[in-house]
């Protein structure tokens, strides 16, 4: 369709000269000096081109997108749940919206105030001592936690603890986070029942042991119940235990990670705490800790001091803090997002998310596992992986499966990850979806299973009905085409 | 309504019903929710949750307001405070594109055939920072500015094999904090030194710029970049994008890498973010570059498309041997700037910057007419400059705040009574000369 | 910079640039624009126009912030005013969807295969008045309140055959008003009579009655409704949306015609308008329904869509024997009302009634005990009542105002020292009670 | 595809005993008797679906639309132009948006203001003594204007001047005007050129004429060179001269409606002054009249005073006005993105728009007269009314031409109107659009015109890639399907 593919011309190809965009004022100040010419550049190559074809543009592009407010979107350990839009009203509030980082403290005081109540909430639902809401998303609070594990030993003059422990399920994140902070990285297999095999894990507990980061529930979507052992060996070998919590979604007022033993560990706002993804950002990924921590939490924090007083809420550096993670406080727009989340869910709110979130995921498991193999037959948390071995077999891989889901009018499930399944399909329903939607999706799900026998290539050449078919991943990174330029 | 506290809590978000979930959970041959959860251990299950009670939205945005309400902001001062955050324009159109559920609330194109729009915006966004850079390749964005910087850094020592990073004393203050924290901990070493004829060390994996410096003075980058080549090092550079409307881009001047903020175009300053941290190179780089990159191919018809490119470099695949940890970064800002770069287009941002020039050049003349008051730095500045006060800095604010007046950022802890005034577009002569006039007051 | 004024002026609203009309023009074989206005005849052509020149967007924003800001408004200031125009809760869902350019940007859906989303909305819409109405059938809405009544008195006329309009002294005196200017020129006969126990003439075509009444009060549907049959005239009840959360609705009285102010019901107030006026009526007067109806069919394949029907009633069919002359209404305004409704949903918008009830009545009863103060009107009242004041009401306001009170509407001209107060859901105990306090300081 | 089915599932059919939308506060204040159980309703019919729900279902609703910020809209006499996206952010200001119309004049000053100056524009623009913005539509705006025409010959004892006239290529909503007015309307033939039938008038200038309306530029888009002759006829038999300013988007600039003898007309603030229609409103349709009936205007204007003050501007009747004809003051929101839009363009920008708009209606007019008959062969203004006639001929009707542009992702003109052009397609392309949008409207009109010859079926059958087919009118008006009800 025409629609479609004009929209294709991108912005530099639309330009016309002449064209403007948007109209600015006249200088309002006598006209000053300006530098000699070697400083200034000719012309900037950016594109011409008026209000009405931007917002055509861009409003055409959107509606190629699949997304949470137009479909359901079960991407496995993404927590793609539904973002209420009063969080977004509240994030554009000019008070907040319209507030400089480096004003004074005395001026930004509400701002102050919400950081702290939440500070508190997330210590509170995680069961750990304190909170700083500096690191900008989950990878970079994992990297804060690990360099906390880190300046922990070195202080105590454990400093050549350099090993870290990393099951083999881990997202890639938990290893790339702890080599950034300079660690040699140990990978823990996983056994048949999908928990941490016990007997790896102590063969690893040896003096240069730093810790071990785990994901919990684990990006199986599986709860090990063998965890506060786990914790407790690598306490007892001198390791700390770093958990990633991007799976909270499943645990939300059912367990504190804190009770379970773990030292430190960041939430991802923007899958527990419904902030919009944003097709790939911004997130939040504060990080908690114990006691034994907390000095270490990177800077700022902030602290309310005892007085009443203009000056009620400071911002503060924690004592032995990693330092600091950006320019900034952290990503302020999305932590009003999360507060605004949990004001208005509520501590009974937060526990019906988990309640939902994980019987929505095992009623998938068990409408589908006749259909699809499902290689840990347990309860499952809060996503459900199967695997597409048996549709494998007939010729259809996983991936295959997956982009004709889209086709139904699914988003696809996250595809061979865990890494240690094959053709993994890791589903995660939410628990903002409807057993409507579900019933929907498990329906189509065994279609495409039916599809698989009957008419293989259908799957194979899906997406059928997208504005484009499968597209060529080889070509792209063989030869890199990244940005537009001008044709001589 | 007398019964309301009895009833259970039903959320508006959650749609299944207590109905619905008997039904799910029969479907599961279970009892109770409470089953599903049996992996926790017993003496953890169900703690007390001291969070409070659920809250109308009515009530709530009641609460968000105040809250709001108490901080001083730009709709209702005039501002003179830069240092990295910028009060820029942002047209009325970026808002509600950016709000479209569509780019709102989807995920990071994994799924290429069914996030066609967010990949093209990256790729209009790669464009653009390259163009705007003067460079061969860019990354579809970074967590912020000071992050990226700090990822350049690493990205010269991978690039080098080298481990020393080399920082000039006039980059901002917090982003060589940042770099430290990034850098130290691996073992690598973080020098900084006088941005007069600096002098790397041999071995130096790289030398940080920032351009224009954090006291709004533009560095030699010439001169800089002889420094650097001297001991092959890689001359980073990190920018304001607003300057690129008018300054001679890195790229021009021969730097390896170029990062910046990418929030003065188009990014609301919100407290300090979600921002967007610009990074560009070299193509001979590509492959060590950190973050996401988005690459045009062709689907099996032969239809132009776009994808997430290049991921080996990246952490869901090449996991402990990955460029970077970053995954979730800020593509929804870079939206916004792709958007606002867009409609700011060629003649717009040349005009912001040359608007912003204007404006801060006639507000330091005004300034630097009232008795008392002095420029410490020499050299030519965009829209930021050094005034030293005949009083405390914060104390000068405290004055300014009575006239509406949010001022500069009191740097007095590096510089003796001095403080960083920025002045932009949005600055009206008006406001700049209500500023004078407060200053005047405590003229010598 | 400097050549600013001189360059033609550019609009960023307009893609063609001169160079573009050049080759436009030369193929329409001309040399200037003007030769295409030549039928206006030359002495009128191109006119000076004493309009301000244009205008940026920044500094517009300042013009407007700085307008917005003269006024007082709900969101800084408690409010107790109502008479047709009510401060409700409106979730924060509906801004965001009927502003989807989708929505925003489109006409009305003549196309129906590129319009199905606008029409669907329409079904929705007329399903939720029938429902809120107690009614048969509805049209997708009229311009605002006081019009539609109008046009029900009207289409009572047409209906019947007859010439007068009896209209109860308890309809809003402005309704009466528009009533009025829309039947009086063409010759039909307007009578205003007592609410209690009303006699109509002989050859009445309809009687029109406010649900609840001007003053806040419950008509009497079930004696009005008697009192129309018995002369075989139409029972017209105007309602008030959120009312229909708790009290029977006219439709169960056996109301011919009713119309209603969808305002209430997620829509802003603003100054007056956009609104969206309601129309619902029996199934056996649809062919004499003015405005617009959308109805359910089938494709080519069978498949479900929407179309507008009954088109033959309208103007652009039937032209000067249409049922009314309303062409574009209140789309976007009917959308924002079913997406609150169905927000608010079955339980929510009797909980809106409730505590708005609730809340009213408590405010009656603490201002009843402030000496001075009475109620000069007995009878059930739902959210809005009449005080009787010891002080003009206008000082008694104006006293409000000092501390953040926008008092309720004065009626002294049709009351003596008479205010009518309106409390919702939107008003907290503590405006309330602040509200009361401030009243005593008038007690005598 | 199962997202748009699924669609079509309607809220009372989404509908699920117990779940809320929205969550509402407790009740802080003491409870209160309720009123007798004989004025309460058992339960309100309303749907119960949740925030995540609403939300997907009108975002996916609102996907099946085509509108101006996705497809070229070349919509006959409907002016659908860029809206722009500053015009909304203004009237959603809380100043604006969260004011009360019965608030004294003293609280909302900035308002009345806003009026008072918009106010002054249209008369301006229009070369007019006074406006009133109280009308809500054009259609409206016609009413009052016909009242007024009405209420001045009454007061001078000239109250049977009966009869209004009417060209026969008038917008429905001229006749039905002056018909609910109690005006008898008469039709007026279109000559061969497109202009009035001058011989016809002068016969129906007869002593019981009351005046005319005229639409300029008419409905064909073409300015009646004669105008100022037929408003001297008409004054000259005693009667006065309404001007349907509908399509004013022509001439913004270009001439002053007063200065060619118009005594009184509306403006469509919604087509001309580029706020958006919403699907089908809100608009506004301002009345703007000479002095002889500037006293007859609705009610309310605004009125500045002389003095300052704390009420310089005030809210007044004209002083033989014809009434109120909605219960507050105008559709204020309208009028703040009129107002903005004005404000934006300026005196320069609103000459630019009437430049391209007639530019770019006559760049297709040249481009197209060779494939489809064009009835009128001489320069046309913001519109172009051309005739599917001779694709007729071949079995292709002007409305399947229409529709198959559907598929070719631009809207389809106006159809059918004016009625006195057989199978009328009446284009609009507006100022907004690109002359590269008008080459590919044009390219896809040409393709069509080759299909009907080629393969007739193909546009027959159209529209083929929307979200429905061809929808059966005939049986919706024959079985009318109004509203969801409950199957028994
Ligand atoms: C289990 C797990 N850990 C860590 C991360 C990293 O979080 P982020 O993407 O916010 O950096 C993710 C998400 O991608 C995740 O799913
Ligand atoms: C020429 C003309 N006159 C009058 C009208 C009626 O205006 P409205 O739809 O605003 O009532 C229209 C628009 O539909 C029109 O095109």
């Amino acid at each position: 369709m025409n629609t479609v593919d004009n929209n294709r011309k991108l912005l530099m190809e639309q330009s016309v000269p002449g064209r403007v965009g948007t109209v600015l004022p006249d200088l309002d100040v006598p006209e000053q000096p300006l530098p000699g010419q070697e400083l200034l550049r000719d012309e900037v190559d950016l594109p011409e081109i008026t209000e009405p074809e931007i917002v055509r543009y861009f409003t055409n592009l959107s509606r190629m997108n699949f997304s949470i407010d137009t479909h359901f979107y079960p991407l496995g350990s993404c927590t793609m749940k539904y973002n209420p839009k009063i969080n977004d009203e509240a994030a554009f509030l000019p008070g907040f919206a319209a507030i400089h980082p480096q004003q004074p403290v005395g001026q930004v005081q509400g701002a102050l105030e919400l950081m702290h109540h939440l500070q508190n909430y997330l210590a509170e639902i995680t069961g750990m001592a304190a909170t700083s809401l500096a690191s900008l998303a989950g990878a970079q609070g994992e990297l804060c936690g690990i360099l906390m594990i880190q300046k922990y030993h070195r202080d105590r003059g454990d400093g050549d603890r350099l090993k870290m422990l990393v099951p083999d399920s881990a997202h890639g994140t938990n290893p790339a986070s702890a080599a950034m902070a300079g660690f040699r990285v140990v990978s823990i297999p996983t056994d048949e029942n999908g928990n941490c095999d016990l007997e790896a894990l102590k063969k690893e507990a040896t003096p240069d042991l730093a810790g071990m980061m785990i994901t919990l529930p684990s990006t199986l979507g599986l709860f090990d119940p063998t965890i506060v052992e786990v914790n407790r060996l690598i306490h007892e070998a001198g390791g700390l235990v770093y958990a990633d919590g991007a799976n909270m979604n499943a645990l939300l007022g059912r367990v504190k990670m804190g009770d379970l033993g773990f030292d430190v560990m960041h939430l991802n706002l923007h899958k527990t705490f419904s902030t919009p993804h944003g097709g790939g950002g911004p997130g939040a990924g504060p990080v908690c800790a114990q006691p034994n921590l907390q000095p270490y939490l990177a800077a700022p924090v902030v602290e309310k001091r005892a007085e009443e007083g203009p000056e009620r809420f400071v911002l503060s550096t924690p004592e032995k803090t990693i330092g600091k993670v950006s320019a900034s406080h952290g990503n302020f727009g999305v932590l009003v997002r999360a507060y605004t989340y949990i004001r208005t869910l509520g501590d009974a709110g937060l526990k019906l998310v988990s309640e939902n979130a994980v019987l929505n995921a095992n009623y998938i498991l068990a409408k589908l596992k006749d259909k699809y193999l499902l290689p840990f037959d347990r309860p499952c948390m809060h996503e459900v992986v199967l695997s597409a071995n048996w549709q494998k077999a007939k010729g259809v891989r996983g991936l295959e499966t997956a982009k004709r889901l889209l086709d139904y009018g699914f988003h696809a499930p996250t595809m061979y990850f865990p890494l240690t399944v094959d053709e993994a399909l890791l589903i995660e329903p939410t628990e903002t979806e409807s057993k409507e939607t579900l019933d929907e999706f498990i329906e189509a799900m065994r279609a495409i299973d039916q599809e698989a026998t009957e008419n293989p290539e259908l799957v194979q050449n899906a997406p059928h009905t997208l504005p484009v078919r499968r597209l060529n991943e080889a070509q792209a990174a063989r030869r890199p085409d990244l940005r537009w330029e001008r044709k001589e | 309504m007398s019964d309301n506290g009895s009833v259970p809590f039903q959320s508006h978000y959650m749609p299944n019903t207590p109905a619905q979930r008997a039904v799910m959970l029969e479907a599961l041959g279970l009892d109770s929710i409470d089953q599903l959860f049996e992996d926790i251990p017993s003496e953890h299950r169900s703690p007390s949750l001291n969070i409070p009670p659920p809250t109308s939205e009515l009530e709530l945005r009641a609460e968000l307001e105040a809250m709001a309400g108490a901080n001083r902001h730009t709709g209702a001062h005039a501002s003179f405070l830069g240092a990295g955050v910028y009060n820029h324009f942002i047209p009325s159109m970026v808002k509600p594109l950016i709000t479209r559920g569509e780019f709102l609330t989807s995920y990071t194109p994994y799924q290429a055939e069914a996030s066609q729009g967010t990949l093209q915006v990256a790729y209009e966004f790669q464009t653009m920072v390259c163009s705007l850079m003067g460079m061969e390749v860019a990354n579809d964005g970074m967590y912020e500015g000071a992050s990226s910087l700090a990822e350049a850094a690493l990205m010269a020592c991978r690039v080098t094999g080298r481990e020393e990073i080399c920082v000039l004393n006039t980059v901002s203050p917090t982003y060589r904090e940042v770099v430290e924290t990034y850098a130290l901990p691996q073992g690598l070493k973080v020098t900084t030194m006088d941005a007069v004829r600096p002098r790397l060390p041999e071995g130096a994996a790289c030398l940080l710029t920032q351009y224009p410096n954090f006291y709004g003075y533009m560095e030699d980058l010439e001169a800089h970049k002889v420094a650097a080549q001297e001991r092959d090092a890689l001359l980073v550079v990190s920018t304001d994008p607003v300057a690129m409307g008018m300054f001679r881009p890195p790229g021009e001047f021969g730097a390896d890498v170029v990062t910046g903020e990418g929030q003065a175009i188009g990014v609301p300053m919100s407290f300090g973010g979600p921002f967007i941290g610009l990074f560009a190179t070299r193509k001979k780089y590509l492959r060590q570059m950190p973050g996401r990159i988005v690459g045009r191919t062709v689907d099996s018809e032969g239809k132009t498309g776009y994808v997430l490119t290049l991921q080996t470099r990246e952490q869901h695949i090449r996991r402990e041997r990955a460029t970077s940890n970053i995954c979730t970064s800020q593509a929804l800002l870079a939206l916004a700037s792709a958007i606002c770069a867009a409609a700011l287009g060629k003649q717009g941002l040349r005009r912001v910057a040359e608007l912003s020039y204007h404006k801060a050049h006639y507000a330091a003349s005004l300034i630097g007419r009232v008795a008392g008051y002095s420029f410490p730095i020499r050299g030519t500045f965009f829209k930021e400059f050094v005034v030293k006060c005949p009083a405390s800095p914060s104390v000068i604010n405290e004055r300014l705040l009575e006239s509406g007046i949010i001022g500069g950022l009191d740097i007095s802890h590096v510089m003796p009574d001095c403080m960083l005034l920025c002045v932009t577009e949005m600055n009206t002569r008006g406001q700049i000369e209500a500023l004078a006039g407060a200053l005047s007051e405590f003229s010598r």
